[in-house]
């Protein structure tokens, strides 16, 4: 697995490319937290077009950062799921607690957006 | 001879690729469309991560894969010896986990992709999960060939 | 634990493609380049298409695969218990074939494409072929060690 | 092993996309002698550009076709070699007896400028 990001205001873009499993888990797990912390950025867009394969363990990992960005308000927003990824997150319900933007620009706009409107 | 192979693995975190590359490689010979290839993928993977996670959670332990096919379906067999499952009943429950962190849904994700799927196991002897998939398109047929 | 798996597979021709996918995604693990990778494809390609087709030409047979890493390099033995090979200096010649059709190319190319193989065979009990071959990256890394 | 194809005057240009190995190598006979049969085409151009594995019962198979073509002076033309599939053509020795060119086009040119030569 291999991460390219960019970074928008307060948000991580991280595009995943390859199979994000147990042997990758870690990986991602370490890059966000590093590049997020360092930077001090609150939202995570994923953008997982490019995504071959993930499993319980994947979205284990994605849940973790769910988890440490809510803390502070932060939001995690999907971008590019193709079928079948879309419905192992919707079978973990990983969807109910993340929403899937058509693109990246659109989830970028929905998080200043969402900022105007008071709610960080 | 219907087609058949077997594997023996370490349960390192790598191997995980490759016992999903291995038997996805043997699925596609099948009559299987490309989601349910991804279907397939899944399923080993959980199954072979739970071998890793906890069948072996402190030292590295072989699995073993078998694959066949029977009848123009798949038919998967996944073994370890490790640790074992004290209650199978709870670990069939969703959302049930033994570890931290793990969301319970490895066992989940192959009842929803296989058709089919039995773990067997006693505490202190190891794991076997078999699980069993036929391709849609050979369903239709033989449904099809009943039918008619 | 250095890495290490094994695979047993029917001598079926759709399994080549099965062998060569396993073995190479073991080896993607090490420190390979791309065009190594396919180096060893063709050289597990051409040993387990001999099994195919020499070791069991009347019916079907088992391979046993073997894959291990020794000192970052990549080890692999493929093994039949078939027909065996009558003289061995013989079938080494380049362009040797006891098959019409066939071109004699398939053990030569596995001299090129390892860093070293060895043959091993009975009339009648089978043959084994052990392949080796480590990347140049560690080759080259290992050398500068030692010079510097 | 998927083969597409397409007829330039007397020639065959057949694309094979995937691999060609023992598992495959009779469906690439059976399909490129029963087209040429068929047609009564004389010459075959391979693009292998999209050709995923090649090892020596694919080669065999390729030698196999130009010894048939060869007989009736036809000829059997190289498109699209990566350096792996070049490799192994060139340590075939089947590089001495098919010649590679760079497109399409250009081996098509090759084949109707041979014939006004009067080699057919
Ligand atoms: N091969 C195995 N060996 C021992 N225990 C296992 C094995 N597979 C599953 N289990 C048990 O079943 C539980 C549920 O597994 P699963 O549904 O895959 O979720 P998770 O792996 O996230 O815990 C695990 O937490 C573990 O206790
Ligand atoms: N596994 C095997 N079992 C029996 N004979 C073998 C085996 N592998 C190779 N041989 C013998 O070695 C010869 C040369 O093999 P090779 O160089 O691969 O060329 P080819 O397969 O085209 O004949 C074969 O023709 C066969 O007689």
């Amino acid at each position: 697995m291999h991460i390219s990001e960019n970074v928008v205001s307060d948000i991580l873009v991280a595009r995943i490319n390859g199979e994000l499993d147990m042997n990758s888990a870690g990986k991602f797990r370490d890059f966000v937290t590093s590049k997020m912390d360092e930077l001090e950025l609150n939202h995570l867009i994923l953008n997982l077009r490019e995504m071959k394969f993930i499993d319980s363990t994947g979205l284990g990992a994605i849940l973790g950062r769910y988890r440490n960005l809510e803390k502070d308000n932060g939001k995690i927003l999907l971008v590019g799921l193709n079928p079948v990824v879309k419905r192992v997150f919707s079978i973990s319900g990983l969807l109910k607690i993340m929403k899937e933007y058509p693109s990246e620009k659109e989830a970028i706009k929905a998080v200043k957006k969402a900022k105007i409107g008071g709610q960080k | 001879m219907n087609n058949w192979a077997k594997m023996e693995l370490i349960s390192k975190s790598k191997n995980v690729g490759l016992a999903r590359i291995s038997v996805v490689t043997f699925a596609a010979e099948l009559n299987f469309n490309l989601s349910e290839l991804e279907e397939i993928k899944v399923a080993v993977s959980e199954a072979v991560t739970n071998c890793v996670i906890h069948a072996y959670p402190f030292n590295e332990g072989k699995i073993m894969i078998e694959m066949k096919e029977i009848d123009q379906a798949l038919f998967i067999k996944i073994e370890d010896t490790g640790v074992g499952i004290e209650d199978i009943d709870a670990v069939l429950e969703p959302s049930y986990s033994t570890r931290e962190g793990h969301m319970g849904l490895g066992l989940a994700f192959i009842d929803s992709f296989m058709d089919d799927f039995t773990l067997l196991s006693e505490a202190g002897e190891g794991t076997t999960i078999e699980m069993y998939k036929k391709p849609e398109r050979i369903k239709k047929r033989q449904q099809d060939n009943s039918n008619g």
